[in-house]
This record gives structure tokens, C-alpha cells and sequence, in this order.
């Protein structure tokens, strides 16, 4: 941008030149003055369309809070809806102070190191609408992470450990990952050109397959294991046994705003959209999410038919959120076909560890680990494969890097593997450790008892659907609304019983 | 504007009168050149911008399309009609991406009138043209999945899902298309934009696609849903129609809001750029077509609303939410090009236009679920025709660029040349969309690939073909997990007492 | 922007400077109009930018309907829930036409005098985009004010009387209060550097805590009051009887859609984002209605343990709500801690009201008054005493007020005290008297017959959720649909009712 940054010295120097022409009887001072007039106008415009830009999409990506909760009740029974919907307000609203207080410091605070940010604490620094705009997209994807999670744990799980996880994992586990390879000093990184990457590349991770997906199913994949299955998953001879979430209206409604909110999530993450090339990245995005996202539905749609002879809708919902979370990684990086692969490929790795955890008697009510454990591991390393060298040099504006079949080099591929083994490490390590405590001192599972009655009705109160039994026939004697009315009301209620 | 040779000498000019030298000079220079790029720059950021979240927007109409079709059939399909509605979109990205864009927009002006042959998997990618850019792909690819929503809705509850898929793709990939390209396409036969030869002076205006794709939807519906015949019960053995109630109002309210919403991309969207690179002043094109929308759209369902409590004598929340969706279709075409009085004017028109549609399929035993043939296809026609009689010539010239002479709105004085245009494309669209879909689904009929069993159909998709229900009641008492365990399980512990235990 | 502004003056300006050196062989005709060529570029440019904004503000604020929709037919029981939803829907559809035929009159026509607007009825005189832009944008707060309203009275109302409230509301009520507080000739308004202020300061309500939700939250307590409570809600002897609302699900899809739409709400009432001081107000909104309105959830969750021993997400939801109603006046004047502690306080707030309104057997299905009233009044007052002076300027371009707390002086406070005070007359005066009047003429309160039955059976033609019984079997003999499909279809039935 040059001159246009500095608008004092625009004028400066622009008018120092002009100036000479008052010599000749030329109002130099106005020339110069509408210059630098457009000058600062155009950075001011620019400043406010990216603005708007990351606003909108960080309310897109805020969507999905939306899609999750709706998806996570609908996939679980309905005696759990209220329990864990409430943890998805939450992830949002608890979210937003944890990591208003020390989240985003330890992810973007400016006197950090390579391993973990620091100051920005309670935004006590902020300064302009880039902080604040960058804190509220921030916020989203840390609510987004957090709400990976506790799908896995739906349907048995207290919501003390809920409360604590929760605020560990968006307060401190997510915000480290995210340093590494989101802020330009993180170790893993490969923005900054100035900076020596690794393996002179950097992990590439655009929208993060790594940093959020896989961090959030990891996360739940202790959680969940710890735990151990619901009652009644498997049976006394290992046998899974179905267990229905309560509604698919709310499975495809969920999936549907998820789909929705990808769009924030994805081409909102150039973060910038006023300029020539970020907006063919943007746009380029948007397309490699929308095919990547259908190829997977339209294989596992078929998979499906083929090995259970059902056209099923909630595994065709799955399909399509694992190919989203498959292409985050790399939706910036790869060509439209390259995204109808990995698309394809995202929904046999869903439906391959699925059959696994099945071996294993793991139980994720919401197939959160497989889903975004799995498609987001897939994502990571199909990058290091087929992330295009021209289309990784436009994001980070340097070159010499990319996928193995376009450049003949693994260097990308490497720092992609290391980035992901190191992400599962890290996430691994802390959250088992917090389950394992939570287990040790009990607050982690609830009790028989309570699993086959209901959280919502042991620890929310009651019932998310209430049937009309409270009506005021109860509570007054028979006459009291006269013998008309009392006639009505029965024959109202015996119609509907 | 751009910078050029001849700018170039003068600055060098007012440089040396101002005494500068060679540096000073190409300071200067740069300075005042680097404003078309970087201007350039936040034009383009601000149309892409525009052009995909009005796409994410229409999107979003999928997510409408789903809750408003599943409230409005029976429990028992529910999961049925909403994988079609996921399938619009996923199966449609696959199709639309392949053959599909290429078929509509797919070599500019260069294609032929029919049918566009060009780019096709965007082979042939370029940033710079406004036809062949991924953001032009991603709002073009909403509209076509629409259109298969659309249809999907009339023949709901009883379709195989192996006809829904064939219907579906042909739509979406070959059907649709074409008729995009006719319209909208700068070589289209019909087009407005088609500026070298214009199909009598004016082109047929269709903004958003009343025609396109509403019109193209419904009539699709139609076929099927006439060549499937009505749903089992829907019409008693004397012919009387019996009321089959959707299962939640909730849903097709919720379903309808999103629509509502996504309209908004639709819409004003369809203009496809905000700021302009011929001066003008799109940004209040725009805005008006957000507002003829809400207006249509609101005097339609308050039209409804009246009209029906006098018909029924009840306030009926269904009916003013389709009421509601029939003023937008008719809007669609008109949104741009009509004043605020006159969208008032065509929702009212347009509630009675669906009133009386559903009269009229009652009297010849059509049963359409959603309605939609009657909606889309009986609403976007009166949409399209409504143009012909009140397009502003002002705003015509505003948002197609025409020039001083063009034909213009009946009602206004501009001739009859407009009206024939918009009368002649509604006949191809639906003649086009009539034969193609006909033929499809009739083979379909043959080969016993398209109406479901009756056995089928009385135990409902859903568990039929989808081994599933939507529904999955639990008596919050243990349910499914009480029945796997051995009965003494619980009993070392207290039984459970309801509601007594906190945490 | 100057120059900018005016594109022809900007020609005539540069050109005559430059046309003196024509004799030193300088084109200084061109040079002034490829000049000038780029202001006007840029002028569009912003326009475009800004037009963008308001619309996607609007249309976000259009979705806060659906999130009313849902919340409300999520809290009434399942008898009555197609009659909330259809005020819902009525709201938007019939509010745009009255208030496009009176109500953008009454509030911004530019012939009016202190008290109400005159002019630009039914668009009459609307010219250029801004127009259009604004009357969307305006439209959608108008029926948020209704969908409000449409709450308190929920279960127990005529629907003429919801149709009668409802067009009085959106076409003179509301506008009248928003001409006062947001059009530049109100007497109430901040806006405007130019004329004399009350107190010299001016009522700052940026984005309608006391315009909207005060307007709103007291216009349905007036409809709630002069009706009584819903049957059953008291018994005799005056206890609270808990009604529940059918579906926890739904309040939940509710609440998260309002919240989505409240970014459209807050930050878009700045109205404009291509400059950068806009670009940061735009942020800081963003931020602020996050943090207050999680900090209100965060407490709610907690002290509804304390209080209930429950963790309930109903009331969650209702306390986010409420952070959010609270914030909305000060959302670009508070700093981020001072949104956290307004959040804090907020929760409070309807807590109390709620015990308060339960003393008086006030009965209200969706706590609307408590909520829009209680924490839209608190919002308003919030302002005075921790408004940030620097903050206050950036957005009216004038000093010299602000805050109790930042500047010492109580001016703000006052005039925030007498706006408060006049809306709440104002409000009660007028829907007070429709009110009554409705009641006089027997057109407010359905029959407790009716009450008992529902509104949907009695009102709407049926029931919302009608039960599988229009199956086949019943219009056909037996055996016509041949054995195996007569007991198919029999065991699906018979398990599912």
C-alpha cells in the first residue's frame, strides 16, 4: 500500500512537490490536498470492506454454534436434548469469556514466543478494529472447536466436567495449537515470508482441518474413551446396537446451517477480501467447500445404499460435514477436481473408522472423533499431496513450496505430518490428563441411574418436551369454569390423548 | 480512466513546471497511476464480496426448502424429502459443476442461442470473466439447486428415490441450463443481455428468474406429479378431496422464514455486482429490489390471510405462509424494474393467482404436497406477464442498461413489444420444461422406476426406504437401553426417583 | 471526505488550477478528469460498500423474526403454537405494509417538526438508494418491536386484537419514538452536531434498547396486564404454577437466531462501515454485544443453580437474551469490560423483575416485559454512567459528553433518565388506552373455553402437530391394499401412536 499507509507523510511529500507550483501561480496546496483526500478515503474504504468482510464471516462460522446444537440434539435421545444444548450455548457464551480473558492472549498476544502468545489479555492492548475484528472470528472458530467435542461425550457426561473441559480446552489446549501455526511467530507456521519455516515450508493448514477439527475430535476421543460407551450401545456380547437420535428433522436442519456457516468458516479465512487475489481466493474456497462437501454426500449416500441397502439420511449428512471438514485444510490450496476427490475420500475414511471404532467399542453419539478426527486428518495431509504450488504462493506470497504431485518435493507433505502428529500429541496429552483427573475424582461420568432416566430430567429440570398435562382443569374443581366449558375441555383433551 | 501514455506526459508536464526532477517526477506518477489498481482493487473486493454471500444466501433457501417441505408432508416421509432437499444441492454441485454451467454460461457471447458448450468442470477458469469466475459459479449453482427443489416438493411422498436421483440430475445438469442460457445468457436467444441481435428490441426480462426458475421448477413438479397421479387417500372414492396435513406447522413456519431470507440473496443478488464499472449507480437497484420483495411478499401473505379467514373462517398459518412465498416468486422477475406500489399490486394478485391455482388442481384431482406447481409455476408465470405491463422504462434502463427507445411496460406507455417478449418466453419455458420432463418421467413410469408401492406408501418412506423414522420417541424411563440389560442391573442401587437427585 | 462528496465541484476545482499550466504545455483538462474520474470511482465504490452493509444488517435483523418465531412457539404450549407463529410472520408481512404506507413517514419524513416526521409516505418522494436502503433497514426494527410486544400477550388473545395492536404499534407508536431518538430533528436525539441538544447532550440509544425494546417489552405489558394471566397460571390461593413451553429445542434454535440476528442489530445501526472510524465503531458493536451478552448467560447459569439447583437452559437462554437487550443502546460507547459487567448486572436485572412480576401475578409466557423492559431500561441508563467520552464522539462527531463515571458529569444521564421516562409514558399512554379499548369492546381476551381448547383448534383450523391419522387404511376396505401391506402398515401405526 506505500504511500497510502501513512497519510500525514502522503501529504508531506506529495505537497512539498506541488507547492512548487504556486510560483507559477498554481494552487499547489489543493492539488495536494485532493490527492492525499482520495489517498486516505481509499485506505479508509479498504480498511471498512475487510472489516465487513471478517465480520460477516465470523458471524457465519458463529452460524454453526447454531448447527451444532440442532445437529447434537437431533442426534442424540430425547430424554438428553436440553443437556446438550445447553452445553452448545455455552461453548459460545462461556467461550467468549474464557477466551476474552486469556484465549486469544495465549494465541495472538504479541510478546509470546514460538510456543505460546502472550499479553492482549482481556484485550487490555487493543487498539484497532483489526483486534477486534480478528478477536470476534477468533472466538467463533474456538467456540466451533469446543463444540466438536462435547458430541462425543453426549448422553453420559456431567456437566461439571462440561463446565471444565470446556473452559481448559477454548481458554488454553485450542489457543496454543492456533499459535503454532495461525500466528506469524508460531513454530510451525508458514506465514511471514521474512521468517525460516520448517523443512523451508511451514504447515499449511488454511482454515484448519488441524488446528480445529482434529483438536476438537481429539479432544472428545478422550473424553469419550475415558468415559467408555453408553448403556446399552453394545451389548453383553460386544454387539453394537443402534441407539436412534430423536429426530432427523434436526440432524438435517443442523446439517444444513453447518453447511451454511462453512462459508465463514472457509473463505472467511483470507480474512481479507479487498484486493484482486484474495478475492479469487475467497472465491475459490467457496467452490472446493461446496464440491468437496457434495462429492462426500454423494459417495456416502451410495456406500451407504450399497452396504446397508438404505438410502440413509443422517449417514448422508455426516458424509457431507466430513468432506467439509476434510477440505478446510486445504480449500485455498487445491483445484475444484482435487476437491471431488478429496471429497471422496472423506467418506470412506468416515465409514472405514466408524467400522473401527465399532471394533474398538468406542461410542461417539455424534461420530464426532471419526468425523472430524479422521476427514480433518485427511484434510492436513492431502494438502502436503495436491496443494497446487501457484495457489499456495498467492496466500503466503512466497514460492517454492507445495504439494508432492506438483512440485516432486515432500518438504510440504513432511511439515504437514510432523504438524499433525504434533497437534495430536499436544491435545492428547492435556485432555486426557484433564478426563483422567475429572474420572479420578468423579466428576466425569453421571451414574446408571441417571443415564437411563435422562439428564434433562436429573439434572435440567425436565423434560425438553413436556406434554400439555398442565392445563387448568387440574388445578380448579370441575365447576369452577363453568359446566360448558368443562364439557369442551374434556372432549379437546380425550381427542388429543 | 486508466492510466495511460498521454496522463503520463502531463504529469511529467505539471512535473517540470513544477521544477522537479527525474525521482520527484515518477513519485508523482506512481502516485496518482497506482490509484486504478488499488480502486480496482476494493471495486472487485466489494462486487465478490456481494456475488457470494448473496450465493450463501440462496444457499441458505436449501435449508428452507427442507424444514418447509418436511413440515408440510406426513411423519412418515419426512427423512425422504429431506435427503432430496440435501441431494438438490450435493448432487446438484456434482452435475451442475460438470456439464451444468457450461451448458447455461458457458462461452459467452460466443456460444450459440440455444445452448452454451464451453467450460465445462470450469476447464477453462478465468478470474477476469464475469461468466467463467468460481464466484459466478457458486450463485448460479444455488439458483439451479432451487429449481430441483422446487420440484421435489410436488411429488413428495410417493416417488422412488432412484427417480428422484435421475429427475434431479437431468434438471439440474441439462433441463435448467439450457433455459438459463436462453435468458440469461449474453447469447441467449431470448436474452435481455444479448445485445447483438435483441428478440424484439427489448429481449425477455426475467431479473432473478420467476421464469427461469420458478416456472422451469414447478412445471417439472407438474409432470411428475400428474403422471404419478395423487397420493393414496388424497382423493376420496367419490373425488372428494380429503385434507392431508403436513406434521408441524413449526417447520413450515421455520421453513418459510428461511426462505424469506434467502430471498434476500435471490433478489437484489441477482444484480450480481454493487458497484459499478459503467457509473451506474447500482447500489440503489439493489436496495429497491430488497424492498418490491418484502413488499410483494408481505401484501401477499396479508392478502392471504383475509382472503382465507373469509373462505374458512379461520386464521391459517399455512396458507399465509405459502401465500407469502407465491408473492416473492412473482416478485422475482419483476423486482428490479417495478415500483413499490406495483409489487404491492402483484403480491395481492399473486395470493389470489394461488387461491385460485389450488381450485382449480382440486377440480382435476392434481395432488401436489407443497403446492409447488400451483406456487412456482402459477405465481412465476403471473410474474413474468406482470412485467410485460408494469416495467418502469427508468428502472429498465437502470438495471439492463437499455438505451432511450427501448420497449418498456403496457401500463406505461411503452407498447406492446415487452408484453409479447415475457409472453413468448413463458410459452418456451414451459413447452421446453413440459417435453423434456414429460419424456424423462414418463420412461420413468415405464421402466417402474418412478411411484412407490401402495404397501410402500402406506407404511411410508421413510421406513420403507430409508430404514429409518424421523421420529425416534423415548419415554425418558430408559427406553431402548433398558431393554438391553439384564432386569437385576439397577437393583444393588436405589431406585431412581424422579427429579429428587442434583448435581 | 471533502472533494469527494461533490463530484462535479470536484472537477471544476482541479481543473482550473491545472488549465494554468496549459501553457507550459501541461493537459491539465485531462488531468483533471482522470482525477476527478477516480474520486467518483471511489464515491461509488463507498456507496456500493456502505449500501451492502445496511442490507446485510437488515436482513440479519429479518432473521431475528425467525429466531422470535421459533423462541416463541418454543415456549407457549403445543395448542397455541400456530397462533404465535403467525403474529410472528404477520409482524414482518403486514408491518412492511404499514409501515410503508405511515410509518417511515412518521419517523424519518423530512417535512416533520420535533415530535413526529411528515412526508415520504408510501415512498412517494423516495429518491435515491439511501432511501430504499434505510427504509429496509428501519422496517426490520419496526417489526422486531411488534415481535416483542406479541410475547407478553401470548395463549390468551383475540387475533383481531393481535391485528389492531399490531398495525398501531408498527405505523405510529414505535415510529413516533424513533423519530424523537434517531432522526436528526427529534428533540430527543443526539444526532445532528450542529443543533442545540437536550441538555446539551442528547439521548444516545444507539441501537434501540429504549427505541425498540423498552417500546416493545412495555406495550406488551400493558396487553398482558389488562388481560390477566393465562388460566392455570395462578392457582387459587395466588401460587406460581409453572406453564411450560412445548419444546426445549426450539427455544434453544430460537435463542441462537436471535442471537445471529443481533449482529445485524448492533453493529449494523452504525449504518455505514467504508471509513475507518465506522470500520472500528462496527467492530467494537460486534465485540461487546458478545461479551455482555454471554457474561448475562454465564451468570444466569450459575445463579439459577444457586437458586433452583438446576441447570436450566431455558433460563439461559432468557438471561442471554437479556444481556443482549441490555447492550444494545450502549454497544459502541462501553468498553468490553464495561459490557461484561452490564451483562452481569443484566441477568440480575430479570431475575429480580421476574420474582417482582410473580409477586404481582403478572403472567407473561416469554418474560418479554421483564426482559425488553427491564434490561432495555437498564441498557438506557447504563450509558450514563459508563458511556466512554472518546468512544461517544467518534460516533456523533461531537465532545464534550459522555458517562457519570469517564467525564463527571451527569449530563448524558439525565437526558438518558427523561428518555427513558417519556418512552416509558408514551408508550403506556397509547397502548394503555388501545388496550382498554380492545378490552371494552370484548375484542382483547379469547373465552376460557377457547383458552382451554387452544387457539390453533379454535382459531387456526387445527391442531399444529397433527397425528398420523390420515393414513390410507381408513378411506380404503381392508383389503385393498392386499394383506401384507394391511398388517405392514398396521405395525408401523400401532407403534407409533
Amino acid at each position: 500500500m506505500g504511500v497510502l499507509d501513512a497519510d500525514g507523510e502522503c501529504f508531506t511529500a506529495i505537497r512539498d512537490e506541488l507547492v512548487k507550483l504556486e510560483s507559477q501561480g498554481v494552487n499547489g496546496t489543493l492539488l495536494a490536498t485532493h490527492l492525499c483526500d482520495l489517498a486516505s478515503s481509499l485506505v479508509s474504504s479498504t480498511y471498512g470492506l475487510n472489516t465487513f468482510f471478517v465480520l460477516i464471516s465470523a458471524y457465519l462460522v458463529f452460524a454453526m454454534q447454531i448447527g451444532f446444537a440442532m445437529l447434537c440434539a437431533g442426534s442424540v435421545r430425547a430424554k438428553n436434548t436440553m443437556n446438550i444444548m445447553l452445553t452448545n450455548v455455552l461453548d459460545a457464551a462461556a467461550g467468549a469469556l474464557s477466551y476474552y480473558l486469556v484465549g486469544y492472549g495465549f494465541a495472538y498476544g504479541k510478546d509470546g514466543n514460538k510456543f505460546i502468545g502472550s499479553g492482549s489479555f482481556a484485550m487490555h492492548d487493543f487498539k484497532s478494529d483489526v483486534d477486534y475484528r480478528n478477536w470476534i472470528f477468533q472466538w467463533a472458530f474456538a467456540a466451533a472447536s469446543a463444540g466438536i467435542a462435547s458430541g462425543s461425550i453426549a448422553e453420559r457426561t456431567q456437566f461439571t466436567a462440561y463446565l471444565v473441559y470446556s473452559t481448559f480446552l477454548t481458554g488454553f489446549v485450542y489457543p496454543v495449537v492456533s499459535h503454532w501455526v495461525w500466528s506469524p511467530y508460531g513454530w510451525l507456521t508458514a506465514l511471514d515470508p521474512e521468517k525460516e519455516h520448517l523443512f523451508k515450508s511451514g504447515m499449511v493448514d488454511f482454515a484448519g482441518s488441524g488446528v480445529v477439527h482434529m483438536v476438537g475430535g481429539i479432544a472428545g476421543f478422550w473424553g469419550a474413551f475415558l468415559e467408555g460407551p453408553r448403556l446399552g450401545r453394545f451389548d453383553v456380547r460386544g454387539r453394537k446396537q443402534e441407539i436412534k437420535g430423536h429426530s432427523g428433522t434436526l440432524i438435517v436442519l443442523g446439517s444444513f446451517l453447518l453447511w451454511f456457516g462453512w462459508y465463514g468458516f472457509n473463505p472467511g479465512s483470507q480474512v481479507a477480501i479487498a484486493d484482486q487475489v484474495s478475492a479469487i481466493i475467497v472465491a475459490r474456497c467457496a467452490i472446493t467447500t461446496t464440491l468437496c462437501g457434495a462429492a462426500a454426500a454423494v459417495t456416502t449416500l451410495f456406500a451407504k445404499k450399497l452396504l446397508v441397502a438404505h438410502w440413509s439420511v443422517a449417514d448422508v449428512c455426516n458424509g457431507l460435514l466430513g468432506g467439509f471438514a476434510a477440505i478446510t485444510a486445504g480449500c485455498a490450496f487445491v483445484e475444484p477436481w482435487a476437491a471431488v476427490l478429496l471429497g471422496f475420500l472423506a467418506a470412506w475414511t468416515l465409514i472405514g473408522m466408524n467400522a473401527l471404532m465399532e471394533k474398538f467399542q468406542y461410542d461417539d453419539p455424534l461420530e464426532a472423533f471419526q468425523l472430524h478426527g479422521g476427514c480433518g486428518l485427511l484434510g492436513v495431509l492431502f494438502v502436503g499431496l495436491l496443494g497446487k504450488e501457484d495457489y499456495v504462493e498467492q496466500v503466503f506470497s512466497r514460492g517454492n513450496f507445495g504439494g508432492l504431485f506438483y512440485t516432486g518435493s515432500g518438504r510440504l507433505l513432511a511439515a504437514q505430518l510432523v504438524g499433525a502428529i504434533v497437534i495430536i500429541l499436544w491435545t492428547s496429552l492435556l485432555m486426557g490428563i484433564c478426563f483422567a483427573l475429572l474420572k479420578a475424582f468423579n466428576l466425569l461420568r453421571i451414574s446408571q441411574e441417571d443415564e437411563i432416566a435422562g439428564l434433562d430430567l436429573t439434572r435440567h429440570g425436565g423434560s425438553n418436551y413436556p406434554g400439555d398435562d398442565h392445563h387448568p382443569a387440574k388445578l380448579y374443581p370441575p365447576t369452577a369454569l363453568g359446566q360448558a366449558a368443562d364439557s369442551n375441555a374434556k372432549n379437546v383433551y380425550s381427542s388429543k390423548v | 480512466m486508466a492510466c495511460n501514455s498521454t496522463l503520463e506526459a502531463a504529469l511529467a508536464a505539471v512535473a517540470s513546471a513544477a521544477k522537479l526532477d527525474v525521482n520527484q517526477s515518477a513519485v508523482l506518477t506512481d502516485f496518482v497511476c497506482g490509484y486504478d489498481g488499488r480502486i480496482g482493487d476494493a471495486v472487485t473486493g466489494t462486487n465478490a464480496m456481494f456475488l457470494l454471500f448473496s450465493a450463501y444466501l440462496v444457499f441458505a433457501m436449501q435449508a428452507g426448502f427442507g424444514m418447509l417441505c418436511a413440515g408440510s408432508v406426513r411423519a412418515k416421509n419426512a427423512l425422504n424429502i429431506m435427503l432430496t432437499n440435501v441431494m438438490d444441492a450435493a448432487a446438484g454441485a456434482i452435475s451442475f459443476f460438470v456439464f451444468g454451467f457450461a451448458f447455461a454460461f458457458g462461452g459467452g457471447a460466443e456460444s450459440n442461442a440455444f445452448i452454451g458448450d464451453y467450460n465445462f468442470a470450469q476447464s477453462h477458469f478465468s478470474a477476469d470473466d464475469a461468466l467463467a469466475n468460481y464466484g459466478m459459479w457458486m450463485f448460479q449453482w444455488a439458483f439451479a439447486a432451487a429449481a430441483a427443489g422446487i420440484t421435489s416438493g410436488s411429488i413428495a411422498e410417493r416417488t422412488q428415490f432412484t427417480g428422484y436421483l435421475a429427475y434431479s440430475t437431468f434438471l439440474t445438469g441439462f433441463v435448467y441450463p439450457v433455459i438459463a442460457h436462453w435468458v440469461w445468457a449474453p447469447s441467449g436467444w431470448i436474452s435481455a443481455f444479448n445485445t447483438g441481435n435483441m428478440f424484439l428490441d427489448v429481449g425477455m426480462v426475467d431479473f432473478a428468474g420467476s421464469g427461469v426458475v420458478h416456472m422451469t421448477g414447478g412445471i417439472a413438479g407438474f409432470m411428475g406429479a400428474w403422471i404419478e397421479g395423487p397420493r393414496l387417500g388424497r382423493f376420496d372414492a367419490k373425488g372428494r378431496t380429503q385434507e392431508m396435513k403436513g406434521h408441524s406447522g413449526t417447520l413450515v413456519v421455520l421453513g418459510t422464514f428461511l426462505l424469506w431470507f434467502g430471498w434476500y440473496g435471490f433478489n437484489p443478488g441477482s444484480l450480481t455486482a454493487i458497484v459499478p464499472a459503467d457509473g451506474v449507480l447500482k447500489h440503489a437497484i439493489v436496495a429497491r429490489a430488497a424492498v418490491t420483495t418484502t413488499l410483494s411478499g408481505g401484501a401477499a401473505a396479508l392478502t392471504t390471510l383475509f382472503a382465507r379467514r373469509w373462505m374458512t373462517g379461520h386464521w391459517n398459518v399455512t396458507d399465509v405462509c405459502n401465500g407469502l412465498l407465491g408473492g416473492f416468486a412473482a416478485v422475482t422477475a419483476g423486482c428490479s424494474v417495478i415500483e413499490p406500489w406495483a409489487a404491492i399490486l402483484l403480491g395481492f394478485l399473486a395470493a389470489w393467482t394461488l387461491i385460485g391455482m389450488n381450485r382449480l388442481a382440486e377440480r382435476i384431482k392434481y395432488d401436489d404436497p407443497l403446492e409447488a406447481f400451483q406456487l412456482h409455476g402459477g405465481c412465476g408465470l403471473l410474474g413474468v406477464v406482470f412485467v410485460g405491463l408494469l416495467a418502469k422504462k427508468s428502472f429498465l434502463m437502470e438495471a439492463y442498461g437499455k438505451v432511450e427507445g427501448t420497449p418498456y411496460g403496457l401500463f406505461y406507455g411503452g407498447g406492446g413489444k415487452l408484453l409479447a417478449a415475457q409472453l413468448i418466453g413463458a410459452i418456451c419455458i414451459a413447452a421446453w420444461t413440459a417435453v423434456t420432463m414429460g419424456v424423462l418421467f414418463y420412461a420413468l413410469q415405464m421402466f417402474g422406476l418412478l411411484r412407490i408401492t401402495q404397501e410402500e406408501e402406506a407404511a411410508g418412506l421413510d421406513l420403507t426406504a430409508h430404514g429409518n423414522s424421523s421420529y425416534v420417541f423415548d419415554d425418558g424411563k430408559g427406553g431402548q437401553d433398558a431393554k438391553l440389560l439384564p432386569p437385576d442391573a439397577f437393583q444393588a442401587k436405589a431406585p431412581v426417583k424422579q427429579g429428587t437427585e442434583r448435581v
